[in-house]
C-alpha cells in the first residue's frame, strides 16, 4: 500500500524516543518488521549476532526467522532479494559496508535497477539494501570509500544518505515503504553519536526532500551524511566572522530535490558542494552541473566543491586527515567563494 | 547417465512432441526473422535443446518461478508464455511480454511467473533463490526453478546460490543445460572436471547428470528434484546434456566445432529421437506430422498477429522506471 | 620501460595499413604481443574464438599459450591478472561488455586501483582491461549501458575511450606501455566502421590528450567514444546555418585533458557536453562543473548537457531511439546554447 | 583428519614454537597497542591460528608468493616481513611496510613476495592465480598459496579461483583456515557440508583436512601441496582446523560463542600444543620458556624501534597514485 494510505490505515501513537543514530535505525527495522508483515531481514551477521555494529540486536529474536543470517555471499543475498520481492516479499538487507556491494554490483545494476522498468512495473521490487560507507581513523582504503555516485548513477535506484538520528529512522522507514528498491547508505561515524529525542512511530515520510540545516544569505552550500558535522561546525565558525552559511542537507540523491537547492542558491548567489567521495566523478559534479546549467545568471561567484582528493584513502589517522575535507579546509573555501 | 524411471505412453510423448515442435518452429521463426532484419540484435537459439526446456518445465506446478537465460525463448514458452506474446517481444511490439523494452535475451512475464531470461551469466541462479525463500512464508508450497549453462556454472554467483540453498534447504532446482560450449568456448577446456553435476556435492546437496535429448528423463529428474524441493528436502542440481545445433549467435561460423559433431548432433536431437520413440509405441509418422504441422501452424499465426501488432509507443519510453513518484 | 624509452630504442618503421576499428585493436594487440614479451593476453573467447568480434582472431596461433581463453569467471580473470602483473607480467584481459564488469567490480575498484598507492609504488599493475560498451538497436538493458563515470570516479585507473580507428591502435598501445592499471572502452558499434589508413609501428603515443576533432568559434562541444558520430553530424549541419562549433574528443577521462577542454571554452564562450551514458552522474556533469568552475566569467550562456535521460536501456530500436541522444537533438541543444 | 606424514625433530618443533611464539606475542603487543588507541581501527587477531601461518609458511620456497586476509599480521611475519615493518604500519610509520597506507587489514610487502593481506573477504583468491600464472611464462618454478576463511570458502570469487586453478593446472595451494566462525556466525549454520574440503572435488582438485594447531601437519599437508603444484600437478585445497581465542575484533562480546567453547580451545591450542610435544621430545619447560622469551624479547624489540620512527609524511601523501604522468 502507499505510504499515504498506510499513514491513514495506521493510529499514529506519535512518541518520542531518546535514540543513539545506531538505535533509531534498529527502532525503523523494528517498527517495519512489526507493521509490515512481508518484511523479511537478512544479511551477514544479523540475526545471532545482532549486526557488527548492533544495528539489529534483538530483532531475530522478537520476529523468528523472518530475521536470518546468510553466508557471506552478496550476490546471493542481493539476488535473492530481488527474486523474493518478485514474490511479494520486502525484503531488508544489509550489504555490512558499502565497499563489498562492488562484488555483487551486477545484482543491483544489472538486475534489481532493471526489474520494474524493462517489464513497464508489472514486476516490482521492493527491496532495501542497507549499508554503511565513509572513513574512520585506522579503517583501510576496501573500507573508506564513499560511492554513492556510482549508485545516484543508476536510474531505477533510490538512493538515501540519512545524516541526523532522526532521518536514519525516518528515511530507512519510507525506504522500507516504498515500491522501488533503496539503497539507504549509512555511515559509520554517526552510529554512536549520542543519544537525542527521535520522533518515533509518527507518520511514515515520503521520499526525497532535501533539509535547509541552517538558514544562511551569503552562500549556499550543500552535502549529505557525516561531512555535514563538519560542513555545520565550518558554518558556526564563519558565522562569527558574519559570514552566513545556508547548509542544504541533500539526503536523497535519488529522488533529488533540486528544487530546493536552486531556490536556495537564486538566495545567496554562491554556491559550493561538500563531500568525502573522492573529487572527480563524484555527485558534487553532478549538483555544480544542474546549478550552473539552471541558475548560471544567479551566480555571483565560480561554484566550488570540497572534496577527497583522487587518491585512494590512506589508514593511518594523520593521512586521512590528510585528505579528507577537515573543517579548515571547508572554511577556507567559503571564505574565497564569498569574498569574489 | 541415470536411467527414467517413469512410465508414460504414447499420448504423453505425443503432447511432449508437440511442445517440443512449438519450441523449434519458434527458434526458427526467430532465425528467419532475424536474417530478414525483421528482428534486430543478437539472438541467441535453443535449437537442439528443447527437451531440457520442455521436460523440465512439464515437472512444475503453474505456482513455481522460472528464471532463465538469454537463450530462453523456449523455456518461456514451455513455462506458459505465449509464443505470440514472444514474438510480438522481439518485434518491439506493445503486446510483446514487455512491449520491446526486454528484447530477445532479457524477456519476462509475471503472469506465467516467468522472473525472466537473463543476460548476464550466471546472474539468475541467485535471483531464483527469492522465490524459494518467499515460499517460506507465504506457505505457498512454491518451487523455484532455475536453468544455465555449462559455461555459467563457473560464475561465482552460481556458487553462491548452490550454496545459500542448500545451507537454508531451499526448494530450488538448478538444472544445467550442458551443451557443451560457451559461446565459441569448450567446457571440457574450461573445468577440470566435465561432470558438472559433481559441484554439487562439494555444496552439499544431489547432484545428477541425465540425457538431456530426452524430454521424459528431464521430466522425471526434474519432478523428482521438485518434489523432493516441496517436500522441504531442500536443492537439487540436475546436468542436462544436451546439444546446440545452431551457431551462439546468428552469423556465428562455429570455427570451434568439431568435424562431423553437428551431422552427429543431427542424428540424435530431441525431435529425431522422440519421433524414433512414437515410432516404437506404435505412433506413425504420418501422426508426428499431423502434431507438427500443428505445432507450425500455431508458430505461424503467433508469427503473423505478431507482426500486425502495433508498435510500442516511443511516448511512453520513459514511464514505469518507478512505483512511487 | 618507459615510453619514451620505448620509442628510442626500436626502429621506428612506420606504415599505413587500412584497417576497420577492430582490425586496429587487433593490430595493436598482435604488436604488442610481438615486442611486449611480458605482454599476455586472456578473457573469455578470445584464442580459439578469436573474439566474440573477431578483436584477437590470430593471435592465438601465432602467440601460442600466451594467448588463452579461459572459463566465465570474470573475478577470476580481473584478480589473475593484477596477480600476474604484481609479478611482472602485462596482462591484456578482457572483459566482453563492461556491463559484464560489475560482476567483478571488486578487483578493479579494491584491488587493482589499490595496489600502487596502498604500497606506495612498490606493486604496481602494468595491466589493460579491454572491453565495449554502448547499444546497439535490440541489444537488451543488460548489454546496453555506457559506465565510463563509474571507473572514471576510480582513482587509480586510467580509462581511455577511443572513437577514432587511429585511437584504437595508438591508445590500446599506449595502454599495454603505461605502468598504470588501464581501462580501454571501446564501442562496439565503432567496431566494423569502414576501413581507413591507420598509421602502424610508429611511435608509441604518451596517454592522456583530448583531441580537437573540429575547430570551431561558436561553441565548445565535449564528447568522447561512438556518440562523436553524432556530434560531427550536427556540426556539419550547424555550420550550413552558419553555427561553427569546436568538436573536442576527450579520449581520456583519466588522466583528464581540462587544459585543452578550458582553452576552447575561453574562445568559445559556450559549451555543451554530450554522452550516451545517462545523464545525472554521468561524466558531463564532472566536465560542466570544471567549467563553471574555472570558466565562470567566460561563458555567455548556461552551459548544457546532452545526454541518455535516466532510464534503463529498452531493447527495441524505436525505443532506443526515443531515448538515446540523435544529431536532431543534439542540433536542437546546440542551437539554443548559441542563441541563448 | 589425516596425520602428518614428516618426521621431525626438537629442533625442528623447537623453531617452529619460536615462531609460532613471534605471532603469539606480536597479536598481543598489536591488541595492547589498539586498547590504549596508539593503533587506531578494527584490528582482527589470529591468536590461537598460529600454526597454520607457521606451518604452511614454512612449507614455502623465498621465491612463492602469498595472499593472506585482514586476520594476516601473522601470515605476514611467517612469510618472513620483519614485525618492526608490521607493527610500523599498524602505527602508521614511514617504516612501516606501507607507510600507514595499508594499516592493519591491508600491508603488504613487495621484498618478500607477501602480495598482500585482503579486506574484502574472497578477493585473495582470484588474485592468486597471477602469480601461478606468471610462474608459467618466467620459468620460475613459483607456487603461490592464499589463505582465506571457512566464510570466504562461500564467496563466489573463492568456487572461481578454484575453477580456473584446476582447469588450467596451475601451481596454486589453497588453504582454508577453519576456526569455525565467520565474525558473530558459525561456519556450521551457513553450509549444508561443513565439511569444507569437499569443496575442492567438485572442481577436480585434492582437498585434505588437517589438524590446523599442530604446525607439523600443515607444513606436511602444506609441502605435499607444494610440491605437486611445483612439479606440474595443478592446485590443492588444505582445510586447516583451528580455533580462534579471540574476538572478531578487538570489543566483540563474543555472545555467539557456546559454553566452555574458548575454555576448551585454550587448552588445545598451538603453542599448549607444541610445548606438550616439546616436553615429550625430551626438551625441559625452561628450555621452552627460553625460547618464549627469545620471542617475547624480539617483540619488545620491535616495539620499541617502531614506536621511535617517524610517522610517514603527510606531504608525500599524494605520491604514487601513478607510475606515469
Ligand atoms: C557475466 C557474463 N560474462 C560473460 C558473458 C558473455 N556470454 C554470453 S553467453 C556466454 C556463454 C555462456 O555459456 P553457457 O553458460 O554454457 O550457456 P549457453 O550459451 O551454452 O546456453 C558468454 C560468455 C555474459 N553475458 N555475462
Ligand atoms: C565481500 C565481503 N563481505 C563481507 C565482509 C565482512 N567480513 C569481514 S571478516 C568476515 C568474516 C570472515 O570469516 P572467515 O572467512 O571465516 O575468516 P575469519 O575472520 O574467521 O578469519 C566478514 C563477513 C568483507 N570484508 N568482505
Ligand atoms: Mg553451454
Ligand atoms: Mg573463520
Amino acid at each position: 500500500m502507499s505510504i499515504t494510505e498506510h499513514n491513514e490505515h495506521r493510529p499514529v501513537t506519535a512518541e518520542t524516543a531518546d535514540l543513539s543514530y545506531v538505535l533509531a535505525v534498529n527502532a525503523a527495522l523494528r517498527r517495519a518488521l512489526d507493521e509490515v508483515p512481508e518484511v523479511i531481514l537478512y544479511g551477514e551477521d544479523v540475526a545471532k549476532g545482532g549486526g557488527i555494529f548492533g544495528a539489529t540486536r534483538g530483532l531475530a529474536s522478537a520476529f523468528g526467522d523472518r530475521v536470518f543470517d546468510t553466508p557471506i555471499s552478496e550476490s546471493a543475498i542481493l539476488g535473492s532479494a530481488l527474486g523474493a520481492a518478485m514474490l511479494g516479499r520486502r525484503p531488508v538487507v544489509e550489504i555490512m559496508w558499502i565497499d563489498f556491494a562492488l562484488v555483487a554490483l551486477d545484482q543491483i545494476v544489472n538486475q534489481i535497477a532493471n526489474t520494474a522498468y524493462v517489464s513497464r512495473g508489472r514486476w516490482r521490487a521492493p527491496l532495501v539494501i542497507r549499508t554503511q560507507q565513509g572513513h574512520l581513523p585506522g579503517a583501510c582504503a576496501q573500507h573508506a570509500q564513499n560511492l554513492e555516485a556510482m549508485f545516484a548513477h543508476t536510474p531505477g535506484l533510490r538512493v538515501g544518505l540519512p545524516y541526523t538520528t532522526q532521518d536514519a529512522y525516518d528515511m530507512l522507514l519510507s525506504a522500507v515503504h516504498c515500491d522501488d528498491p533503496v539503497l539507504i547508505i549509512e555511515n559509520r561515524s554517526l552510529y554512536f553519536r549520542e543519544r537525542v529525542p527521535v520522533a518515533v512511530n509518527g507518520p511514515v515520510q515520503p521520499i526525497g526532500a532535501a533539509a535547509v540545516r541552517r538558514a544562511g544569505s551569503d552562500a549556499t552550500v550543500v552535502a549529505w551524511s557525516a561531512v555535514l558535522a563538519e560542513v555545520l561546525a565550518a558554518a558556526d565558525e564563519l558565522s562569527g566572522e558574519g559570514i552566513e552559511i545556508e547548509v542544504i542537507d541533500l539526503r536523497w540523491l535519488n529522488p533529488l530535490d533540486e528544487a530546493t537547492v536552486f531556490a536556495s542558491v537564486r538566495k545567496t548567489s554562491r554556491f559550493a558542494v561538500v563531500h568525502e567521495a573522492n573529487l572527480t566523478g563524484g555527485f558534487g559534479g553532478e549538483l555544480v552541473a544542474r546549478v550552473a546549467e539552471r541558475c548560471l545568471g544567479d551566480l555571483d561567484a565560480a561554484p566550488r566543491r570540497v572534496a577527497t582528493p583522487d587518491l585512494r584513502i590512506p589508514a593511518a589517522p594523520h593521512l586521512q586527515q590528510a585528505v579528507i575535507p577537515q573543517v579548515a579546509d571547508i572554511t577556507a573555501s567559503l571564505r574565497q567563494l564569498v569574498s569574489e | 547417465m541415470s536411467e527414467p524411471r517413469e512410465t508414460f505412453d504414447a499420448d504423453d510423448l505425443r503432447e511432449l512432441h508437440r511442445m517440443m515442435a512449438v519450441l523449434r518452429f519458434l527458434e526458427e521463426r526467430v532465425k528467419e526473422l532475424r536474417l530478414a532484419e525483421e528482428v534486430r540484435g543478437s539472438v541467441h537459439l535453443a535449437l537442439g535443446q528443447e527437451a531440457v526446456a520442455v521436460g523440465a518445465c512439464a515437472a512444475l506446478a503453474p505456482i513455481d518461478t522460472l528464471t532463465a537465460t538469454y537463450r530462453g525463448h523456449g523455456w518461456a514458452a514451455a513455462k506458459g508464455v505465449p509464443v505470440v506474446a514472444i514474438l510480438a517481444e522481439l518485434l518491439g511490439k506493445e503486446i510483446g511480454t514487455n512491449g520491446g523494452r526486454g528484447g530477445s535475451a532479457y524477456l519476462s512475464s509475471a503472469d506465467h511467473l516467468f522472473l525472466g531470461e537473463n543476460s548476464i551469466v550466471g546472474a539468475g541462479a541467485p535471483i531464483a533463490l527469492g522465490p524459494a525463500l518467499a515460499s517460506r512464508y507465504d506457505g505457498s508450497g512454491r518451487v523455484s526453478l532455475t536453468v544455465f549453462g555449462d559455461g555459467a556454472i563457473n560464475q561465482g554467483s552460481v556458487s553462491e546460490a548452490f550454496n545459500f540453498a542448500a545451507a537454508f534447504a531451499l526448494p530450488v532446482v538448478f538444472v544445467c543445460e550442458n551443451n557443451g560450449l560457451s559461446e565459441l568456448t569448450r567446457i571440457d577446456e574450461m573445468v577440470a572436471d566435465d561432470q558438472l553435476w559433481r559441484r554439487a556435492g562439494g555444496f552439499g546437496l544431489p547432484g545428477v547428470r541425465i540425457d538431456g535429448n530426452d524430454p521424459v528423463a528431464v521430466r522425471t529428474a526434474v519432478r523428482e528434484a521438485v518434489e523432493r524441493a516441496r517436500a522441504g528436502g531442500g536443492p537439487s542440481l540436475v546436468e542436462a546434456m544436451t546439444e546446440r545445433i545452431a551457431g551462439h549467435y546468428i552469423g556465428d561460423h562455429e570455427l570451434y566445432r568439431r568435424p562431423g559433431e553437428v551431422e552427429a548432433a543431427l542424428t540424435r536431437e530431441p525431435l529425431v529421437r522422440s519421433r524414433q520413440r512414437l515410432r516404437e509405441l506404435g505412433v506413425s509418422d504420418a501422426d508426428v506430422d499431423d502434431v507438427e504441422r500443428g505445432a507450425r501452424d500455431e508458430v505461424d499465426a503467433a508469427t503473423a498477429t505478431a507482426r500486425d501488432a502495433e508498435l510500442s509507443q516511443s511516448s511512453t519510453v520513459r514511464e514505469h522506471m518507478y512505483v512511487d513518484h
